[in-house]
């Protein structure tokens, strides 16, 4: 139990995708413009990252003990297909589910943040459990720092940013102010 | 220096005609296959070589923590106690491990343990050499870890602090400022934390593998 | 027609007496008692480390602020305030570092005062801490008569170079001895200010009367500091119920550390905390929170500066969703 | 039922009411020329009747009410039409008036009554009166009365509020008319009580208006239900929607009037001069107005024709000090400043205020530092910080989006802002792009 | 792989080639070392360019890895675009590159074993780098080889030289060495931020400002000269 | 275990192959059920107009342009933002004619710089001729006139307008794309779209006749209706207080109707519409 918590807290402040990891940083970059997206990204991240962890966790179990020098590719293209598969479901089945976060789906698939996810699931030899825990705890944290993000840029948006600093510049210092924030969750649960 | 010149032809470019599924499938299934074979083959080719370097940097890092033996054995930690052969059917990779190390004169020194926890900013992974019959440690080197630079890494880079394991008397004590007693290690400034991680992973091993490692000692298996 | 052209503006034609240097000065004037305390306690040292953040961050607002900004006085409350959060030993090329970090990228790279999102004095004061770290964890003792007039540390080390070991005394702070040696701190030396600490978290008495002269003069929104208040003590006063040995009382825990500083002059900054009341109610509490979190659970002794920098980026989040009921509505504005 | 006779809000500029809440109502001679533009009220403008060079009798109609929401318009004086063009108007332009040169040898006296007496008249006949003696409020917007009292059939009004606040800072006006006119205020009440058919009445007044107070209660009829209410000092509390909270503990809802919660607000200026009417029988020809501030030398409160410029107001308080500065009709939180002194004063101004150099605000502004001390101002509770950002960069439509018609322009924000941002003028500057705008 | 995905993933969609006009090698190789560097101006692969960038060798290792993987796979992906139907166009590319990524890393770790630890897993997040996906949808998958070649060896260059600038940043100001060798002696107080994560955020929005501002000096001196000539034309 | 074997080659060979199998199959499939096609040729037509979504040639954008471009609705020239290269490029690109475009630009209504039309109020507030005019109509004596704030010249995105020492915007015709923003932007109304072949023009909207026009502002149109005599039949109107002309009668326009203008009211234009009388001034006020 306190194992899963440590996990938990650890991959969402602790060791942020994000902020502290640097996972994820195109989406981050590019869909923190508006809270509304970034929420929806946010969900949609956990979603591909829960499945992905019980993937991944069935690919180590079962397949990749035998072959691993495939376990880039089967880790690269099991988890493209899969959210392919569930963007076509979804289609399918609610609409209204698929524009609120479908077709944030295919720009996950291709974001660092998912590919790191199973690495360190693999390389950590987290079980089923743990593997889950890991995901939303991810996932929690991209939300965060998405939600963070996007409601700081929305309200930059409105102040007047020196010219040289607009774009890109500007949001990376954010990140850092707020990574240098998240280092005050350093040690969390670990100091005794 | 090539030159090349794109002139567009005027007029709508016809829609792209459909392909036929056949091409599809021969595409990916031979490129799947190749690829595959390609992956294999330089599965094979390096293996040896990472097998080597994963070996060598483990075998440094005992004769380290057991200050240059004359040679180790591996044992194996099943069901709470130490034996020398994997029991049949079990992964040999995939069980705990010891190293126990003889002097010149074939007499053990020590034994050397992996253990793992969490320090400041992530899991610390550690080796030390243990000598069971005194209780004393031997040395201490970690293996893995994400501290702080500058800060939380001294704990395995300052060889102050690295060098007081040598010869510390297990349980050990973490003090602020100078040690006093054998069994004190003194904790580096700004880096408390990750100098009490490294104390509590050593002492929970030993709480933990302590008594297995003195019996096996003292059941004279140690003995050759 | 009249000799002189008449004058036209739009209105209201009248106001209401404030203006924003006004604030800022006054802010200014309410921290010099503080910093003469800190002077009484840790001698010339603090005298020169004030001054360097203090130049740091004038400079960097003369050299790359619009013009005339100077005079708004919000760059020196940053400049006053950052120098309160170090060490009185700092290397005064240090404090110098910090405090134009705070203004340029801390303030002007969001386009200047009102614009920024993280408390700009406590950004640099994080970035200090992440830069040189143990320079920034060494404590001088607060003097005696007899060697008031000493330095408290190597502040004349020269730039980029490492301070040398100081034959200053030194020693943990009442809230490092707590968690680490969990010994306590007499409460009377906390509140007067006799303790180890940054130069502005010393004495906590003194920081709430300046702080309390500003809020009565609304200067400072007063939710912020007594949600903050009344949460830690809330919280940690169930804790101790439930472990006082492993949970310190909260009266320890409301005046050690920089607490009092924090929720009275930084917490409070208007620009980095929401603009609703609601908002405010929320921003206190959540900081409260997070310096229990961090001080109880996490890796560091003290947290009071990285609970408000989160929280200040909850801002912008928290004034989209505090948004006051509408008159003649139940709806509140959608915040943007 | 009643309120708490105050509300949420709002702000206490200081009042600066004492230079002139003693000074009597006085009668001014008549200026040599008068200048009454077309519009005066809320609405369509009139529509001139008369020619250059016509011969006017004091009361005689200059222009006609074109369409429901519009007045006709009086001759405040006897004289002749002297043009017939352009004139500046208090609202910054140029706007088509009548220019009457008073005859001097005029004695101005009254006539025959042209407005028929009220006890004759059935509800019908009292509005249509009502409309023809050209009276609309006095209160500052001068929306049309008439209009007000024939609200459509599908709202039921209860009760009538007469608004005695006057919270701008300086203005006496309808102090004055209290002190020294109750029983006309009483009577005008009475008169649209009949009109709407309303058994019930309340009367708000500041409670920095004690005689005020005292003049009211010691007249109150015992006839009618009426009640008079002693209210909270604080700005906006004559603003409709404040005062129905204040005193009957109903919200006006966002984007509603104030029939729809069942009531009609009148000031007391306006019910004064429906009594007016009925009594001297002429229309609504003359107005009382405070002329105050520190920039004339003996403020006052004069009864004048409608049409008296500014020059003549100034002249007859004793003229502008040296510092004199700027002058605004209305009170100096919503009022309009004026740029020439050869404005007239309409039918709705309540005063001529003119500030020194040193009343007026500063006119640097500094960035919003988010102190929020606006938030705390807005009585109907819109966010004037997130607003004032958005229309500096004239995103219109998410001010729509954030309530911006809800925002009344009372001018509190802008009066505690210590950035002495301009927040009222940017909301009156994007109400009228959003109004440009065909939809949005 | 559906085609959606080109126009969703971050970059990968390149400009038209401007009809009529001739492109020279010399400008396939260079544009990708200063006016299209990938980092620095399409801020691609931003995840690596701050994650290994704590030091200089890391950044070595990480951009010759990145290297390899790019002009491998723009080769293969030029050579064998004819074959390939448009359909599968994207699954193809991630098969070639990933199989390209997998020996590279293990490679690595048979060669430098450390380095390849401290890298972690971004050696194998090459795979998803938008530079080298962005690099074939864009020029690989329709110009021939000779220049496909050349473009992704100036796009590596670029991408080496963006991670070269901030390691080397980096390392001297946060540990006092360069390439591990210390360059002002002991006496250097080391910025440890520079090292940590806030301090790979704040170096690279500083490199970014002075790219920003480099281009805007060089756009207004343009737009004077422009100015100048506007002025002189309505004069004549 | 030996990872070079045959069987681990072909296994591993199988696997990725079956894959790649299971993987087109796939895509076949969704292949067939979606389909959109979009003609390549927009894109291309797109990346070669400006992007500035101006609107300058009346579409809602530099996208619509290109696909109505396409569609040959409508001419290259017909965007008269990008230079004449870019057009020729794109009329090559789609083998059209790059067709012509009437030029058109901004003209100022209005002559009444500070020295010749005095303020009668200071105007202290937002320094925007927008909030200016919400204020007692912003402090100038004329009430028509220009308040010379710049927002004209703000709203440009073309730098077309400078604003020259006596506070009065200076188009240049040859940046000025007739885009209307500055049109929008003025309060007062004072500027309008012409084809540049209007030379004839009445630099006032000022509805005041005679003297009391002329007290406000020296150069201001007293609607004496010399001009109307003087010029063609029908070719100028009075009305309101203003010569008014009438463009469709523009051919007999000629430059004999300002001769006895008594305040210079009305203007002959030939490219640029005022002749810079002072320097042109750097730095607007924003
Ligand atoms: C940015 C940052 C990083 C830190 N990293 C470590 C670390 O890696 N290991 C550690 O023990 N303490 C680290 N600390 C400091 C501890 O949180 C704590 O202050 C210290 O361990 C207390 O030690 P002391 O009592 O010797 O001062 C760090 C502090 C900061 C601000
Ligand atoms: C189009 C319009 C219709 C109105 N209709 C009514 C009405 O039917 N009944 C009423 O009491 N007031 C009516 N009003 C007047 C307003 O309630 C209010 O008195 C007027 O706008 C002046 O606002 P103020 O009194 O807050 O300054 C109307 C106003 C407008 C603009
Ligand atoms: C901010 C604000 C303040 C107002 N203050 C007063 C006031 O003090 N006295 C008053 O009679 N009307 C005041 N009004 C106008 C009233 O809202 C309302 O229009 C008026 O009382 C209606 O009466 P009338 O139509 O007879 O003028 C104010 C309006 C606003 C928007
Ligand atoms: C009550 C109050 C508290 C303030 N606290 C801070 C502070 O903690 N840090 C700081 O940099 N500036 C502070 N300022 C100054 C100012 O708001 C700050 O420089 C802005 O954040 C810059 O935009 C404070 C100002 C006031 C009025
Ligand atoms: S002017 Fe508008 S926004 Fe400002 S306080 Fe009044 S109602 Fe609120
Ligand atoms: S009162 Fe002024 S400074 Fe304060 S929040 Fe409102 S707009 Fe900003
Ligand atoms: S927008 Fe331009 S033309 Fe219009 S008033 Fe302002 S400066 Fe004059
Ligand atoms: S804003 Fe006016 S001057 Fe500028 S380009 Fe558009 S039409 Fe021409
Ligand atoms: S490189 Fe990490 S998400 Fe694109």
């Amino acid at each position: 139990m306190g194992d899963l918590a440590w996990i938990f807290f650890s991959s969402m402040v602790v060791n942020n995708f994000t902020l502290m990891l640097f996972l994820g940083l195109c989406p981050f970059l590019g869909v923190s413009g508006r809270l509304d997206t970034a929420l929806r990204m946010g969900a949609a991240d956990m979603f591909v990252l829960t499945m992905t962890a019980v993937a991944v966790w069935f690919l180590n179990a079962y397949v990749l003990a035998h072959v691993p020098y495939l376990r880039l590719i089967a880790f690269i293209i099991v988890i493209a297909s899969l959210v392919q598969i569930v963007e076509m479901v979804i289609k399918k089945l609610s609409p209204v589910l698929f524009r609120e976060l479908g077709i944030y789906l295919p720009l996950i698939t291709t974001n660092c943040a998912v590919l790191a996810l199973a690495i360190f699931q693999t390389n950590r030899g987290y079980g089923l459990l743990e593997g889950l825990v890991f995901a939303v705890g991810s996932g929690a944290g991209l939300t965060l720092a998405l939600l963070l993000m996007a409601s700081i840029r929305e309200s930059l948006d409105l102040a007047d940013i020196p010219d040289v600093a607009r774009g890109t510049a500007l949001v990376l210092f954010v990140a850092g102010g707020l990574s240098l924030a998240f280092m005050g969750f350093a040690g969390l649960l670990s100091s005794s | 220096m090539s030159v090349e010149t794109h002139a567009p032809e005027p007029g709508p470019p016809a829609p792209p005609p459909d392909v036929a599924p056949a091409r599809l499938l021969t595409v990916l299934g031979v490129g799947g296959a190749v690829a595959g074979t390609l992956l294999v083959l330089a599965f094979g080719l390096t293996l040896p070589r990472i097998e080597a370097n994963r070996a060598r940097a483990l075998d440094a890092a005992v004769k380290e923590v057991l200050r240059a033996p004359a040679r180790y054995d591996t044992l194996f930690v099943v069901n709470g106690a130490l034996t020398k052969t994997a029991p049949p059917g079990a992964d040999p990779k995939k069980l705990e491990q010891v190293y126990l190390g003889y002097g010149t004169d074939g007499r053990p020194v020590g034994f050397a343990v992996v253990a793992a926890e969490a320090g400041f900013q992530d899991v610390i992974t550690l080796i030390f050499g243990y000598d069971a019959r005194d209780r004393k440690l031997l040395g201490m080197k970690v293996l893995e870890s994400k501290e702080t630079p500058g800060l939380g890494d001294r704990i395995e880079k300052s060889e102050a602090f690295v060098a007081q394991f040598a010869g510390a008397v297990a349980p050990l004590v973490g003090v602020k400022g100078k040690r006093s007693k054998p069994g004190e290690v003194s904790m580096i400034t700004g880096a408390t934390i990750s100098s009490r991680a490294v104390i509590r992973i050593i002492n929970k091993a030993l709480a933990r593998l302590g008594p297995r490692l003195e019996a096996y000692r003292e059941e004279g298996k140690g003995n050759p | 027609m009249s000799a002189p052209p008449l004058l036209v503006t739009a209105s209201p034609h009248v106001g209401a007496g404030d203006s924003t240097p006004k604030i800022m000065w006054n802010v200014v004037a309410s921290l010099v008692p503080v910093v003469l305390a800190a002077t009484w306690f840790f001698g010339p040292s603090v005298p020169l480390v004030v001054g360097a953040a203090l130049v740091g961050a004038v400079g960097a607002e003369r050299a790359f602020g619009r013009r005339g900004t100077l005079a708004d006085g919000s760059a020196v409350i940053t400049g006053l305030l950052l120098g309160l959060t170090l060490p009185a030993g700092l290397p005064l090329w240090m404090a110098f570092v910090g405090g134009a970090f705070s203004i340029a990228i801390g303030k002007l790279i969001f386009g200047g005062l009102g614009q920024n999102v993280f408390n700009p004095a406590l950004l640099g004061r994080a970035f200090l801490q992440a830069s040189f770290p143990v320079a920034l964890t060494t404590w001088p003792l607060p003097g005696t008569a007899e060697t008031w007039w000493a330095l408290r540390g190597d502040n004349f080390a020269l730039p980029f170079a490492s301070a040398r070991v100081a034959d200053t005394l030194t020693g943990a702070t009442p809230l490092g001895r707590m968690k680490f040696e969990h010994q306590p701190t007499a409460l009377w030396d906390l509140v007067l200010g006799t303790t180890t600490g940054s130069l502005g978290e010393t004495s906590a008495l003194l920081i709430l009367l300046c702080g309390g002269y500003l809020a009565l003069r609304n200067y400072l929104n007063w939710r912020i500091p007594a949600s903050l208040f009344a949460t830690v003590a809330v919280v940690e006063t169930l804790l101790h119920a439930l472990a006082p040995a492993r949970f310190p009382d909260a009266l320890f825990m409301l005046f050690s550390g920089g607490l009092m500083l924090g929720a009275m002059y930084m917490a409070t900054d208007l620009v980095t905390s929401p603009v609703t009341n609601l908002g405010c109610w929320i921003f206190g509490a959540g900081i409260g929170v997070l310096v229990l979190v961090i001080r109880l659970w996490g890796g560091l002794a003290e947290g009071v500066m990285y609970a408000i920098l989160i929280m200040n980026a909850l801002v912008p989040f928290l004034n989209r969703w505090t948004q006051p009921r509408l008159f003649g509505t139940t709806r509140i504005a959608p915040g943007r | 039922m009643l309120g708490r006779l105050r509300f949420r809000h709002g702000v206490h500029p200081p009042e600066l009411k004492e230079l002139t809440a003693r000074v009597p109502i006085r009668r001014l001679p008549f200026p040599a020329e008068l200048v009454l533009p077309l519009r005066q009220h809320g609405g369509k403008p009139a529509r001139a009747v008369v020619r250059v060079g016509d011969r006017v009798e004091r009361g005689d109609t200059l222009g006609e009410a074109d369409g429901f929401v519009s007045t006709p318009l009086h001759a405040s004086a006897a004289g002749t039409v002297s043009d017939l063009g352009l004139w500046p108007h208090p609202d910054g332009s140029y706007a088509p008036a009548i220019r009457l040169a008073v005859d001097p040898a005029s004695p101005q006296a009254l006539r025959p009554r042209l407005v028929p007496e009220w006890t004759a008249l059935e509800p019908a006949g009292l509005v249509e009166a009502i409309r023809q003696a050209g009276v609309v409020g006095l209160g500052g917007a001068a929306f049309p009365t008439h209009v007000k009292l024939s609200p459509p059939k599908d709202v039921k009004i209860d009760t009538i509020l007469i608004n005695g606040c006057e919270c701008e800072p300086y203005l006496t006006t309808d102090h004055r008319t209290m002190v020294e006119y109750p029983e006309r205020v009483h009577l005008g009440l009475r008169i649209m009580m009949r009109c709407l058919g309303v058994g019930r009445a309340m009367i708000g007044i500041e409670r920095n208006k004690p005689d005020a107070l005292e003049a009211i209660r010691a007249t109150l009829p015992k006839d009618l239900d009426v009640t008079v209410h002693a209210l909270e000092v604080k700005y906006p509390q004559g603003a409709e929607k404040m005062l129905i909270e204040s005193l009957l503990d109903r919200e006006v809802p966002s984007g509603k009037l104030p029939m729809h919660v069942g009531v009609v607000v009148q000031n007391v200026a306006s019910a004064a001069t429906i009594a007016e009417v009925f009594e001297t029988g002429l229309p609504l020809i003359e107005r009382i107005v405070t002329v105050t501030g520190r920039g004339v030398r003996r403020p006052g409160n004069f009864i004048v024709p409608v049409g008296t410029k500014i020059r003549d107001l100034v002249q007859a308080a004793g003229g502008l000090t040296e510092d004199a500065r700027e002058i605004v009709f209305g009170g100096p939180m919503m009022g309009a400043a004026q740029a020439s002194l050869d404005i007239p004063v309409l039918k709705g101004t309540t005063g001529v205020v003119v500030l020194t150099a040193a009343d007026t605000k500063p006119t640097v502004s500094y960035p919003c530092i988010r102190c929020g001390h606006c938030l705390d101002a807005c009585p109907v509770f819109l966010n004037p910080q997130l607003l004032g950002q958005l229309a500096l960069k004239e995103r219109w439509d998410e001010m729509a989006t954030n309530h911006l018609a809800d925002c009344m322009l009372c001018g509190c924000c802008g009066y505690t802002c210590p950035s002495n941002i301009p927040l009222p003028q940017l909301f009156q500057l994007a109400k009228a792009a959003l109004r440009k705008r065909p939809a949005a | 792989m559906s085609d959606e995905l080109s126009h969703l993933h971050c970059g990968a969609g390149g400009g038209p080639v401007l009809p009529g006009r001739t492109v020279t090698a010399q400008m396939d190789l260079l544009k990708g070392l200063w006016r299209e560097n990938p980092v620095l101006i399409q801020l691609l692969g931003l995840c690596p360019t701050l994650a290994v960038t704590n030091s200089v060798a890391n950044s070595v290792v990480m951009a010759g890895a990145t290297f390899f993987v790019l002009v491998g796979s723009s080769l293969l992906v030029s050579l064998l675009k004819r074959f390939v139907p448009n359909e599968v166009r994207i699954t193809s590319y991630i098969l070639i590159i990933a199989t390209f990524v997998s020996v590279a890393e293990m490679g690595l770790q048979a060669l430098v074993p450390e380095i390849h630890k401290a890298l972690g897993a971004f050696v194998a997040l090459i795979v998803v780098n938008c530079i080298i996906l962005g690099r074939q949808e864009a020029f690989a998958g329709r110009n021939p080889v000779g220049r496909s070649v050349l473009d992704a060896v100036g796009m590596g260059i670029g991408f080496t030289i963006a991670l070269l600038l901030m390691g080397s940043v980096r390392e001297i100001l946060g540990s006092g060495t360069f390439l591990g060798v210390s360059l002002f002696g002991p006496g250097f107080e080391p910025w440890v931020i520079m090292v940590l994560p806030p301090g790979g955020f704040f170096t690279l929005a500083f490199v970014l400002l002075t790219v920003a501002w480099a281009r805007q000096r060089r756009a207004a001196r343009a737009a004077a000269a422009g100015r100048d000539a506007a002025v002189a034309r309505r004069a004549a | 275990m030996d990872t070079l074997s045959a069987p681990a080659i072909l296994g591993s060979a199988g696997i990725l192959g079956g894959v790649g199998l299971v993987f087109a199959a796939l895509i076949a499939v969704t292949h067939r059920k979606f389909k959109v096609w979009e003609d390549p040729r927009i894109d291309m037509v797109a990346a070669l107009l400006p992007g500035n979504n101006c609107g300058a040639c009346g579409l809602p954008g530099c996208r619509a342009f290109a696909e109505k471009a396409v569609a040959g609705a409508i001419a290259p020239a017909q965007c008269t933002v990008s230079s004449p290269e870019a057009r020729a490029d794109i009329a090559a690109y789609l083998g059209v004619d790059v067709g012509q475009a009437t030029q058109r630009v901004a003209r100022l209504l209005c002559a009444g710089g500070r020295d010749v039309a005095p303020e009668r109020a200071d105007y202290l507030g937002l320094p925007t001729c927008k909030a200016a005019a919400a204020v007692a109509g912003g402090g100038k004596g004329c009430v028509w006139g220009c308040l010379g704030l710049a927002d004209c010249a703000v709203a440009c995105t073309f730098d077309a307008i400078r604003m020259n020492a006596v506070g009065l915007p200076i188009v240049a015709p040859g940046r000025c794309t007739a885009c209307g923003d500055c049109v929008e932007a003025c309060p007062k109304d004072l500027f309008v779209l012409m084809p540049i072949e209007h030379k004839l023009l009445v630099q006032c909207k000022s509805l005041l006749e005679g003297d009391a026009a002329e007290r406000l502002c020296r150069v201001a149109c007293t609607a004496c209706g010399k001009c109307a005599l003087d010029a063609a039949p029908g070719v100028i109107a009075m009305t309101n207080g203003l010569a008014v002309v009438d463009y469709a009668k523009n051919d007999l326009a000629g430059p004999e109707a300002t001769r006895r203008c008594p305040t210079g009211a009305i203007v002959w234009v030939e490219g640029a519409q005022f002749a810079a009388p002072a320097p042109l001034v750097e730095g607007v006020v924003v």
